[in-house]
């Protein structure tokens, strides 16, 4: 008999802010913002607040949907609720024109041809809606 | 230009195990047989239910047989409220009820989140005594999750015994 | 700052299978370290615990770990729902004010009862982040990946770590695994996240752990051989991981600094490693030399119990000083993703003043 | 001895049902950089960060402060989340405090927050399960308890209800403003949980607050008048065991004589110039003035009742509209620290009690049986 379980379930609704808002806006019209910070960083995703230290961000800036690979982590057995179905890698992806990587699912189809420095590109959603997964992926530039 | 983005939608669903010890389940199993049982600590004899495995004032295991005593289905209602039901999401209650505290006859301590029922809503009262209406034994189950010391999956709820009430003087140190 | 020691240490072991509630496994944890600093429960002077509601999936679960320390007459107390080292700190920090003399701190956890690798999700940032659900282990992988490039290890490193832990965790009764497999036939076993392998995931379970502190004189009165607290620091980092440089721990560093770690060597560190490359970073960071040894224990490499886990670190490393004769070691603990927070506290078998 | 600690910058958001225009990290910031500002300071003159909020589930967050680092400036800096259920706010402050006290820092934020609206409370609090009944179910029965066992008329919940919901019209921060309410519309609202009804419990808020806390030195330099910490405790006990009396905690008791004597107020009824209690149903107004010892037993309801309790009256409570008017839960205890440090700076604004210069801000949570309390006062000693 499997042990009983329960399941702890909400859809949470959550508000953004301006800069997470205008950045979410943005992938739903795929177009990529990043933000400047005071020394002139430009981080992609926009953080609201500088990291280093904690003085607000209001630079924007556009950045391509095409970027580097500054590294990855091969995964062959998936979550459930991660990006993708199949074996994939999360990667650290440094768009051009930003300054600091971001992180999310790269679909490059096997573990050997996952290599930093390599070039990958946005692959949009079908739908996209305004949610960090209208990136539905990366995957190597053409 | 549609408009911009102020909010996202998050589903968070997670699972967790449900582990009973052995000794709630062997207080589920005797509830099921139409049996409420507590623990006596052996130091300052208060007596706990359901049973924990150890008294909260003395920090000493207590056990079962050891420790164990029978405790009446029924017993006096020390506080209520007539809740009206809030529709959060997973809610199911719809119409207002009585919840109740009791004090159990044989027990220290009263037990929350009980119903009442049978009775209008304006005669629950504190001092009222009230019975247990058990579940037919086939139908009953073990609620590990049941707020109302998992009484819920054996106990319907409880009605009026009868009984003459309970004077306020008698249960001022156990309103909860 | 006044001088506080560790008296006393107590950790339990939970067996899942068992179904004993969190509390449960705490009342003999907190008894058995009350019994062995001598000092009456009820005269306690402060108690602070560590857990996280998330691990049980139930909102104020701590409340009812408060059962476990008796609080009746009504007793003074907190809690930090983080693990039981920032508890610690607390503590610490209470006793600095100079009206009370004895704390007793505690932590617990069951991550047997979720799934924690996706309930560790839940910790990032709620809008980039723990949407896509990536989990603790594809950003330790990240991290991992970052530290060998820099420092110019290599998988096999990594092994020999998990296999020197596996080794010492035989001598660990509250170690979940243990072995004496060599590197070569952990590095034969798939990847979970590159570059990390099984054998390079924390082996997290279930348990408890409390602890007496106690300030001035009255430690040595109580104890034969007190840990005393030379130093205690934390730091936090930010936390998305493109904005760090994840070959590097700046709050660690910091930490370090601040708690006095490169004063005078350092004999043994019990550090909050859950994946090998981190002790490769954390010696940098911490600057400990090839000399020290690290998590004798087997660390938590071979015993995680989540949210318990760092203030065994100052458990084990009291430890050291009370029962095998050390006079300076290092105790470390850890939070958030890839070693985002990060706490150092320095013990030893002296204070200033001897 | 311990080093004296100073209020210096105290800041709070405007609290609402729903803040849509702001992530969390906004919010929080709202109320910071408020707080700063206050104590002329930046992000990089604080040493310090201790953030408490109520269980991570009602924002589906868990430990935020880990991502929440960046956002308070904390970057490189120690960080601590205290989570004491509904008594949070007060412990955060009381931590933060120590770290003052004990000569650690210098210079510390503390913050306190929720978001209620980002999740239901009603559904974080039953753990996600059918038949939850919330707080004011929980505490219904104890209400009824005190109606009972002190033999007060009804109104008088109506009367808090309405008495700081008209104090909150003099707060441009508090959520609720219900310029029309009185005592037949408390009295006609809907009857949630016998003997409680809609206008007399608290609503659901999201908000933030924050101050800046800081030595001796500190306190003299200030830029506006500081609020002197004279006493802080905290004090738990267990919730539920045959005898306990959770309508008159013994924690409660405790702790509020510990705070009286490190502040040596040995008359707190005539020491106190203003009190901040945390009041989330209207009875818990008469409840507490019992056991913080401000009345005799059975006899709270009568202060209340005779308006000692009013804006005008002999002992203010709740002058900023309390808990009643707004509660972001896990901020609701820091509010009632932070209002009770601005009467004592005069620095309250239209709901400043004249002359107040000791004040009581007062916190609980979990059964009853989480308590946080501190007097501050306008001068050190």
């Amino acid at each position: 008999m499997p042990a009983p379980t329960f399941t702890l379930e909400f859809p949470y609704k959550r508000s953004l802010g301006p800069v997470v808002g205008a950045f979410l806006t943005g992938l739903r019209d795929r177009q990529i913002l990043g933000i400047r910070t005071e020394s002139g960083r430009v981080l992609v995703p926009p953080l609201e607040y500088d990291p280093d230290t904690g003085e607000a961000n209001v630079d924007w800036v556009p950045v391509a949907d095409a970027g580097v690979v500054r590294g990855f982590t091969w995964v062959d057995k998936p979550g459930p609720k991660q990006p993708l179905a199949k074996p994939f890698a999360w990667a650290l992806v440094q768009l051009d024109g930003a300054d600091t990587p971001m992180l999310h699912a790269l679909d490059c189809g096997s573990r050997e041809r996952a290599q930093i420095g390599m070039r990958v590109r946005v692959r949009w959603a079908d739908d996209t809606r305004g949610h960090i997964t209208d990136i539905a992926c990366f995957e190597p530039e053409a | 230009m549609p408009e911009p983005v102020t909010e996202m939608k998050q589903m968070v669903a997670l699972e967790y195990a449900v582990r009973p010890s052995p000794l709630t389940l062997d207080y589920l199993g005797k509830l099921r047989a139409g049996r409420i049982v507590g623990h006596r600590c052996p130091e300052c004899e208060l007596v706990y239910v359901p049973p924990r495995g150890f008294c909260q004032i003395c920090v000493v295991p207590t056990q079962t047989p050891e420790h164990e005593v029978a405790i009446a289905d029924r017993g006096t209602v020390t506080s209520f409220t007539v809740v009206d039901p809030i529709q959060y999401h997973g809610q199911t209650e719809r119409e207002v009820y009585a919840l109740a505290s009791i004090l159990l006859d044989g027990a220290s301590g009263t037990l929350g989140q009980q119903r009442i029922a049978d009775v209008p809503l304006e005669q629950v009262r504190m001092g009222l005594r009230v019975e247990a209406v058990w579940i037919p034994e086939a139908e009953r189950k073990s609620d590990l999750r049941d707020q109302g010391a998992m009484l819920g999956g054996s106990i319907r709820h409880w009605r009026p015994s009868g009984e003459p009430d309970t004077p306020l003087s008698a249960f001022q140190e156990h309103i909860v | 700052m006044r001088d506080v020691a560790i008296v006393s240490f107590a950790q339990v072991r939970g067996d899942p299978a068992s179904g004993l509630p969190e509390v449960l496994l705490l009342v003999p944890a907190i008894r058995d370290a009350i019994a062995r600093s001598g000092i009456p429960r009820r005269s306690i002077g402060f108690t602070c615990s560590g857990s996280c509601d998330y691990l049980a999936g139930q909102p104020f679960a701590f409340v009812q770990n408060l059962d476990a320390t008796g609080a009746w007459p009504p007793i003074a107390e907190s809690h930090v729902e983080m693990d039981g080292a920032w508890a610690f700190y607390e503590a610490w920090v209470r006793l600095q004010h100079g009206d009370i003399d004895t704390a007793l701190v505690f932590a617990s956890g069951r991550s047997s009862l979720c799934n924690l690798r996706e309930v560790l999700c839940l910790q990032l940032d709620p809008y980039y982040l723990s949407p896509l659900w990536v989990d603790d282990v594809a950003l330790a992988a990240l991290q991992a990946q970052a530290v060998l490039a820099a420092t110019g290890r290599t998988e096999k490193d990594l092994a020999e770590i998990a296999a020197r832990c596996r080794r010492d965790a035989r001598a660990n009764p509250f170690a979940e695994v243990s072995g004496d497999e060599d590197s070569a036939a952990l590095l034969a076993q798939p990847y979970v996240a590159s570059p990390l392998r099984a054998h390079d995931i924390p082996a997290t379970g279930d348990g408890a752990a409390a602890l007496v502190m106690v300030a001035g004189e009255r430690a040595r009165e109580l104890c034969e051989r007190p840990a005393w607290i030379r130093g205690l620091d934390h730091r936090v980092d930010p936390q998305y991981p493109g904005v760090r440089d994840l070959a590097r721990c700046r709050s660690a560093e910091i930490a370090a600094a601040r708690a006095g770690v490169a004063s005078a060597p350092i004999e043994v560190a019990e550090l909050m490693t859950q994946f090998p490359h981190e002790e490769i970073l954390l010696r940098q960071a911490l600057g400990l030399g090839e000399g020290v040894v690290v998590n004798p224990s087997g660390g938590p490499l071979t015993a995680h119990p989540v949210m318990a886990t760092g203030l065994v670190r100052i458990g084990e490393a009291f430890r050291q000083i009370n029962e095998h004769g050390r006079r300076r070691v290092l105790a470390h603990a850890a939070s958030g993703p890839c070693l985002q927070q990060n706490l150092v506290c320095v013990l030893e078998s002296e204070t200033e003043a001897d | 001895m311990a080093e004296r600690c100073a209020v210096i910058g105290i800041g709070q958001t405007k609290h609402a049902k729903r803040r849509e225009d702001v992530s969390l990290a906004g919010l929080l910031r709202e109320a910071a950089q408020r707080a700063l500002d206050d104590a002329e300071l930046r992000w990089r003159d604080i040493e310090a960060v201790v953030i408490g909020t109520a269980p991570d589930l009602f924002e589906g967050v868990m430990q935020p402060e880990l991502y929440l680092a960046d956002a308070l400036g904390a970057a490189g800096k120690p960080i601590l989340r205290v989570h004491t259920a509904g008594s949070v706010g007060g412990s955060t402050a009381l931590v933060a405090a120590g770290l003052i006290q004990s000569r650690v820092h210098d210079r510390v934020l503390t913050l306190a927050f929720e978001k209620q609206s980002e999740g239901d409370t009603s559904w974080g609090l039953s753990g996600g399960r059918s038949g939850g009944v919330g707080a004011g179910g929980y505490f219904a029965p104890h209400m009824k308890a005190y109606i009972e066992r002190s033999g007060a008329p009804e109104h008088i919940g109506w009367k808090v209800a309405v008495k700081d919901r008209l104090n909150a019209l003099k707060n441009p921060y508090a959520h609720l403003h219900l310029p029309k309410i009185d005592i037949d519309t408390v009295k006609g609202s809907e009857m949630l949980w016998a003997p409680i009804r809609r206008l007399e419990s608290c609503p659901a808020s999201d908000g933030a607050c924050a101050m800046v806390l800081t030595n001796q030195a500190g306190g003299q330099h200030a830029p506006r008048p500081p609020a002197w910490v004279r006493g802080g405790a905290m004090r738990s006990e267990l919730g539920f065991f045959p005898g306990r009396d959770p309508v008159d905690p013994q924690a409660g008791r405790h702790c509020a004589t510990e705070v009286y004597r490190q502040a040596g107020i040995t008359d707190p009824r005539g020491q106190l110039d203003v009190a901040e209690i945390y009041v989330p149903f209207s009875w818990y107004e008469p409840m507490w003035l019992e056991n913080l010892h401000l009345a005799k037993k059975n006899e709270g309801w009568q202060l209340t009742d005779r308006g000692v309790t009013a804006f005008d009256g002999d002992l203010p409570v709740n002058p900023s509209g309390g808990v009643l008017s707004t509660n972001p839960i896990g901020a609701s205890g820091m509010i009632r620290f932070a209002e009770a440090a601005l009467q004592v700076r005069n620095q309250a604004g239209e709901h400043q009690i004249d002359g107040a210069r000791v004040a009581l801000g007062h916190a609980y949570g979990g059964a009853a049986q989480y308590f946080a309390m501190w007097v501050v006062a306008s001068t050190p000693n």
